[in-house]
């Protein structure tokens, strides 16, 4: 079933879904895209995708674990969850709703991740269909359909019209609430729309990128020569695992305020020297050693213990902010083996 | 030029004057070039390109590369020379393993001002005087380069090669540049605004650390911000204060060895303008202590391992500046 | 015992001050103060370095970071320095650092260098007594908190 | 585990009147790690200390904290009192609350608070003491002089007297140094030559003294104690130990018209010579690039006449290298060139010289034989005008390369020259222009008011703007300053009282031995009031006026002192070593020279070492050490090191770091 707005601003939408819980969206600002909480005035993106992915709703950068405080000779252990409250994200696109599936095959599978399990609970993820993919973009190759970008409700903007497709109960629960603002479509619409976008994915330049299924080449890819060549010029810095969706190692780590000491996790990233580091050892002491995890992971070892899913969604952000313009889709070309066909 | 490099890449390799070439390689788009080193013709042939967005600045990896037996070949812009200078009178770079080519530079172009321009689809760009060509699938754009340039070549200090070993193109000179002005318009705000200011750019830190690995003046073997025993070792800007902590004695660390590259800026990923806290370190040490270039020469010379018996008190600070 | 309600109440607000003084300079003049009796501010908490050059920038951010107000460094005076050099370098260190300091919107109040001899006792109370009045003026530090010290 | 033991003094009521200690002792045992914590009447008391020592014992303390007066005070006391109990004197921290606390604050509340605070920094610090042993290096009794001057010929007298072996290096044939240049020497007037050339003699006989003359120092590897150094020895081409100085050579030899540069270039000499009649070594050299023998293989005249063969033609360089103890820089001064003066017609006129040269026209066995005779064409000089400060006392950045110091001993030669030519030829005219006269040292002031009062000399303030040579006749015109009118005279010698600078080998010198100079390039002292005679690098001496302009009674008296600072360190067997030393940790050094450029000691110095890396990879790296004899402790280079891998023992970033932790708690 598929919905529109009856006849009002995309505005007055996000004031009603505003007024019941907290609704984000990406916005732009002088530097990107960016998602922020609605506030009065704030106004849709008009760009692709936001700088950093939505995976920060979930999974954010730091958080606090539990403190112990430290008064004299004894430790008081507090435990400083706080409650998460229902909140509404739109606007996610088909590349960062199909990270979240890869992060849930990470954090809700056996010794579920409760922090993450929570937040994820509360959201209810309302998708957009991308009307105009960049030159960067190769969600295609990993299979995700950025005409239909799923979550828990499709949206689609067809000449300024908001078109909404309820997906899960949540998101049936979603549409339920906001009823009043809208009216049925006729599907026609959302089909042509989606052709219209399917034509466009197919003409951009990173379309006929393939992945190789590398999961019987475990080996032999890990010991490829083309390791060493393509890691050279790796600065090792986490700008692509920050603003990769699926990215999700994390360190835990404390921190001694003098009085008390707060346990929280933060991300990690692959590319740091003390990624892996142990008491006693590191298993990967080289730049080319940390690099090819990072894409072995993410092409070879996610697909193997996850179905043949990919831990690449084809955002192309890594793209766009290495600082040396290394990405996935150079390794992909020399480990992979697919050519690019343009 | 890119022709008139390649050749000459390829004789001194041919000839075993170098081992290998350090230069940059040609990406899936006109602007994704990535340094590379060329161990043969055939890769040069292939892979080697010299474009307005070959920004990269090569003198860092030559610390790892120096180590190596034998030369390498070097291309370098102006700027970079600088850093590969100051990297020499660190110690840093094997100056005998080095074969420095100096290249001409107009200035690079920031591909996200070409975007926000809504140009697609592009194939190749190049320099027409002060013009930039761009050509895309859809046809040819010719636009003003100032529009389209990155900041740091918008107040370029200088075109002059002040390290080579061979010069291909034109010298230039040093330029009279306007490099300080954003540092002035900061200094005459409010301490409030100026606090704000810092608040809005380093919030946005997402401690990736790509300012600082890409840094030439960054080279320590270990990063205090990575070493569990220096206390300051962190992988999140976990609070306000850490993202300032990491930005000020970054600046700090690299004071009166910054050479200006603009390196930090061009590769920050939330775009915050790092490089105006090692402008501001610069422009202080000019007005306090003498006009310095970092880079300048292979000489070690730098103003925080000297003095003055005169030099100015601290308490200049309190004077100078609003509030 | 006797208890002096005039200080140590609540709503009053008393800065913590740390001041790095110099083995041979300015941690002398401190206890020359105190031989002399020359009061100043509880506030002011001495640690001792060999020389003002000792003094790494960490150190001062640090101090702020666990909710210093104000920080001070006292050395030797510009060429009586124990080590001959020392202060010279600590003179510009510090200068840098407490421009850019201040380019981020710090107070400039908050941060001090002053130079205090073995013999200037009083020269040291008066220091801190000027530079507590200073930072007390300012108020606490927030700028440069760092929130997850706050208690 | 720690078990840190805390001991709170009373100090009688010093610190108890307005610190509770008792609460301060409860406060300081709730700190983790803290075992013991008592308060006590007297802790510096033999009881208090005894308490220290069996509570150690009793405890197993592995740290200490005091909580007393300064540890300026007692600080050594209480290591002592450590060490007997068996603990590492270094295992304990003193936390100042008396002068710091008790002594400034009225209030107890105040007083007790910020005791309990200086009590838990400690207290964080004591947890991170190392236990540091003093290190000892060993002392190699013999001394080097360098610079065979009146400064070094009574440095090494000094020494030598005390009973170690000194070396004495002269870069020139002889020893002597200026002073045997000069004619007579102020206030005194008695001749340098009758003071001089007796201890010259007595240097040259001493069996503890070995003059290498016709030497330089050449590199100089080690420290205090423990010196290497290559002294290169220039080839003389007559054997040292052969010649009997008998001189025979000096007269057949038939190259006549070298300049000697003893008379400053006035007369000359042979291309063999022995540089004055008391030289020392009194041995004939010859000149390399004068000697048609050396030159072109036609000659031989001095290897003929030569009755003991003395002269080898075939003579190379050669190099030493000797073991010191210590070493002291005696190198002296040299008047500064004066081309860029022109407005005095130096380079015009032969009759406008400089003091020195006025010196050996004075001197009896200068080129005129002691009668003051115009160099241009030898007649008696009428009317004679010094002018004082020429290149002293110039404002920085003057383009003449002058000097912004007072050269010192100029108002005072110049006070003797216009005497002495009084005295000598009352029909002379003498004027001095000089901008102040200045004449502290005992019985300075009277010797120059006697030449102006007694001798008639013309003292006249102001300085001289030009000196145009007119047909024999030198037209000075000046300024009078206190006249307010301009001068014009007509004289027949002009005398510049030329600036004095440093030696030109003190800065190699001064490189070879890491010792530091300032822009004037004279050799800084450790501390410029209470260690004038040491250069901050330990075991490196000074002497004379290679640390600044001095007269030789100055020079007598500094080179006394560092004799006797040379002979404190060379009685000792070895050295101990403050073991607060900086550190550096190889794995995290860049090897970018930072620390080498700040250290004002010379202590780091860089080696290229292989690691292993953990890939089993070898890699060559450039890293500093400090050479722990040398470091002072200062902590220059804990913050220029950006990596973090220079530490300081004792005030270690983690100890400084955990005390700004507890103070801020």
């Amino acid at each position: 079933m598929t919905y529109k707005l009856n006849g009002i601003q995309l505005n007055e939408f996000f004031a009603r879904v505003a007024s019941d819980k907290k609704l984000y969206l990406p916005v732009d600002t002088e530097n990107g895209a960016r998602f922020e909480e609605w506030t009065e005035g704030k106004t849709l993106s008009s760009k692709l995708n936001t700088v950093r992915s939505a995976k920060d709703f979930f999974f954010p950068q730091v958080q606090g674990i539990v403190d112990f405080k430290l008064e004299g000779k004894n430790i008081e252990v507090i435990d400083r969850r706080e409650e998460v409250k229902d909140f509404v994200v739109f606007g996610v696109r088909a590349c960062d709703a199909a990270a979240f599936a890869v992060l849930d095959r990470v954090f809700l599978s056996e010794h579920v991740d409760s922090f993450y399990a929570e937040k994820r609970n509360a959201a209810t993820v309302i998708t957009l269909a991308c009307s105009n993919p960049e030159e960067t973009c190769f969600c295609s190759s990993f299979g995700i359909d950025a005409s239909a970008p799923g979550g828990d409700v499709e949206a689609r903007l067809v000449e300024d019209a908001l078109y909404l497709s309820p997906l899960t109960e949540k998101g049936e629960a979603f549409v339920e609430s906001i009823k009043d603002l809208l009216v049925s479509a006729d599907d026609a619409v959302v089909e042509a729309d989606k052709a219209l976008i399917k034509a466009k994915i197919a003409k951009l330049p990173l379309a006929s990128l393939k992945p190789a299924d590398l999961r019987d080449k475990q080996l032999e890819t890990f010991e490829s020569e083309a390791w060493a060549e393509l890691s050279q010029s790796c600065l090792g810095c986490g700008s692509c695992t920050f603003v990769c969706p699926t990215c999700q190692c994390y360190d835990i780590r404390d921190f001694d305020t003098g009085h008390e000491v707060k346990r929280f996790r933060c991300w990690d990233s692959c590319m740091y020297s003390d990624f892996t580091l142990m008491a006693a050892e590191n298993p990967r002491h080289t730049q080319p050693e940390r690099f090819r995890q990072r894409f072995m992971h993410k092409l070879v070892y996610f697909p193997m213990n996850n179905d043949g899913v990919y831990g690449c969604v084809g955002c192309g952000r890594c793209l766009k902010k290495c600082p040396v313009s290394l990405n996935i889709v150079k390794v992909m070309k020399r480990i992979g083996g697919v050519k690019n066909e343009q | 030029m890119q022709k008139v490099m390649l050749e000459r890449a390829k004789a001194l390799l041919s000839d075993g004057t170098v081992r290998a070439v350090l230069a940059w390689e040609k990406g899936d788009f006109a602007y994704d070039t990535t340094p590379a080193v060329f161990n043969s013709a055939e890769r040069l042939e292939k892979g080697f390109v010299y474009s307005p967005f070959c920004g990269a600045n090569l003198s860092k990896y030559l610390i790892k590369e120096t180590q190596k037996e034998g030369k390498i070949l070097v291309f370098l812009k102006p700027c970079d020379t600088y850093s590969f200078n100051q990297l020499v009178s660190e110690h840093r770079i094997k100056r005998e393993n080095v074969y420095v080519v100096g290249v001409e530079c107009k200035g690079m172009l920031d591909i996200e001002k070409i975007r926000e321009k809504g140009v697609t689809s592009l194939i190749s760009a190049s320099w027409e005087g002060e013009q930039v060509r761009l050509v895309t699938a859809d046809g040819e754009i010719l636009a003003d380069s100032s529009e389209l340039m990155q900041e740091r070549c918008l107040c370029c200090k200088s075109k002059k090669h002040v390290a080579y070993d061979e010069l291909l193109g034109e010298e230039g000179e040093v330029l009279d540049s306007n490099r300080f002005d954003e540092v002035a318009r900061l200094e005459a705000m409010s301490a409030k605004e100026r606090f704000e200011f810092w608040r809005g750019e380093l919030s946005r830190c997402i401690r990736c650390n790509a300012c600082r690995n890409v840094c030439p003046a960054c080279s320590c073997e270990k990063c205090i911000f990575d070493n569990p025993d220096s206390g300051v070792q962190n992988k999140a800007a976990a609070d306000p204060f850490e993202e300032n902590l990491f930005h000020v004695i970054r600046a700090f660390h690299v004071a009166g060895r910054c050479t200006d590259c603009g390196e930090c800026s061009r590769v920050c990923p939330e775009h915050i303008p790092l490089h105006l806290l090692n402008r501001k370190f610069i422009k202080d040490i000019n007005e306090l202590y003498g006009e310095f270039q970092a880079g300048e020469t292979e000489l070690p010379r730098e103003p925080l391992t000297e003095y003055k018996a005169d030099d100015v008190e601290p308490g200049v600070v309190y004077e100078r500046g609003a509030e | 015992m006797q208890v002096n309600n005039s200080t140590g109440s609540k709503d009053v607000f008393r800065p913590k001050i740390v001041a790095f003084c110099c083995n041979w300079c300015s941690y002398a003049g401190a206890d020359l103060a105190g031989t002399n009796r020359l009061n100043y501010p509880a506030d002011v908490k001495i640690i001792r370095v060999p020389c003002s050059c000792r003094v790494n920038p960490l150190f001062v951010l640090q101090a702020f970071q666990r909710g210093a107000d104000g920080v001070i460094i006292c050395g030797c005076h510009p060429g009586d320095c124990h080590y001959t050099s020392g202060n010279y370098y600590a003179r510009r260190r510090m200068t840098l650092l407490f421009s850019m300091l201040d380019f981020m919107g710090i107070e400039k109040g908050r941060t001090r260098v002053e130079w205090v001899s073995a013999a200037e006792g009083a020269k040291f109370a008066d220091t801190m007594n000027d530079f507590v009045s200073t930072v007390t003026a300012l108020g606490e530090n927030r700028r440069l908190e760092d929130l997850r010290c706050r208690k | 585990m720690h078990r840190i033991g805390v001991f709170v003094c009373h100090c009688g009521t010093n610190i108890a009147s307005t610190v509770d200690v008792k609460a301060v002792a409860e406060a300081a045992a709730k700190e983790p790690g803290v075992v013991f914590s008592a308060d006590y009447q007297y802790m510096c008391s033999e009881a208090g200390q005894n308490l220290i020592k069996d509570t150690i014992k009793e405890k197993n303390l592995t740290g200490v904290v005091v909580c007393s007066c300064s540890p300026r005070m007692h600080e050594n006391t209480f290591r002592k009192a450590v060490s007997a109990a068996g603990l590492n004197p270094y295992l304990l921290e003193v936390a100042n609350i008396r002068e710091q606390c008790s002594w400034i604050h009225k209030d107890i509340k105040d007083g007790t608070e910020k005791a309990i605070v200086l009590t838990r920094a400690a207290i964080a610090k004591v947890v991170l003491n190392a236990p540091l042993v003093a290190g000892t290096s060993p002392v190699t009794k013999r001394a080097l002089v360098i610079g065979g001057g009146i400064a070094g010929i009574q440095t090494a007298l000094d020494i030598a007297d005390a009973g170690f072996e000194v070396d004495i290096v002269e870069k020139r044939p002889t020893i002597g140094g200026k002073m045997a240049q000069l004619d007579k020497t102020f206030p005194t007037l008695d001749c340098a030559a009758c003071i001089l050339t007796p201890k010259m003699v007595e240097a040259a006989q001493h069996e503890k003294i070995r003059i290498l003359s016709y030497s330089e120092v050449c590199g100089v590897k080690g420290f205090v104690g423990s010196f290497k150094v290559k002294i290169k020895r220039k080839a003389r081409f007559v054997k040292e130990d052969v010649c009997t100085g008998c001189g025979l050579c000096t007269e057949k030899c038939p190259m006549k018209r070298v300049p000697n540069e003893f008379n400053l270039g006035m007369d000359e000499r042979r291309a063999i010579y022995i540089p004055f009649a008391q030289a020392v070594p009194k041995v004939a050299v010859i000149d390399p690039d004068h000697c048609n023998m050396l030159k072109n293989g036609k000659c031989g005249v001095c290897a003929k006449v030569c009755s003991v063969g003395a002269i080898d033609y075939k003579a190379q360089d050669s190099f030493v290298e000797e073991d010191y103890g210590a070493i002291v820089v005696a190198t002296g001064f040299e008047p500064i060139n004066i081309d860029a003066y022109d407005e005095f017609a130096y380079s015009q006129s032969k009759d406008v010289v400089t003091s020195l040269e006025y010196e050996r026209l004075m001197n009896a066995a200068g080129p005129t034989g002691g009668k003051l005779l115009r160099p241009s064409d030898g007649k008696h000089p009428h009317t004679i005008v010094f002018v004082q400060c020429v290149g002293s006392r110039e404002s920085d950045g003057s383009p003449k390369c002058g000097k912004s110091y007072c050269s010192k001993i100029c108002c005072m030669y110049t006070a003797k020259h216009a005497m002495l030519t009084r005295e000598k030829y009352p029909d002379t005219e003498v004027y001095v222009f000089y901008i102040d006269v200045r004449t502290p040292g005992k019985g300075f002031d009277e010797f120059y008011r006697r030449a102006a009062e007694q001798y008639g000399v013309h003292y006249v303030k102001g300085m001289v703007g030009k000196v145009v040579p007119e047909n024999g006749v030198l037209k000075v015109r000046a300024f009078d300053l206190i006249a307010g009118e301009q001068l014009q005279i007509n004289a027949d010698m002009v005398v510049l009282a030329t600036a004095i600078e440093p030696d030109k080998t003190a800065r190699p010198l001064a490189t070879l031995l890491t010792a530091s100079m300032d822009t004037n390039d004279f050799f800084t002292e450790a501390h410029p009031k209470l260690r004038p005679v040491e250069s901050p690098t330990a075991g490196i001496f000074l002497s004379g006026a290679c640390q600044g302009p001095k007269d030789i009674p100055e020079t007598v008296a500094q080179a006394g002192a560092a004799a006797a600072k040379v002979v404190g360190l060379l009685a000792k067997d070895s050295i101990v070593c403050n073991p607060c030393v900086a550190h550096s940790d190889e794995k995290l050094c860049n090897g970018c020279s930072r620390c080498e450029r700040v250290c004002p000691y010379g202590a780091i110095t860089y080696v290229d070492k292989e690691f292993k890396m953990p890939d089993r990879s070898i890699k060559i790296r450039r890293v500093s050490q400090v050479n722990e004899a040398v470091c002072q402790g200062c902590g220059a280079c804990t913050v220029v090191c950006p990596s973090g891998a220079m530490d300081l023992k004792g005030f270690s970033t983690e100890q400084l770091r955990a005390e700004v932790d507890a103070i801020c708690k």
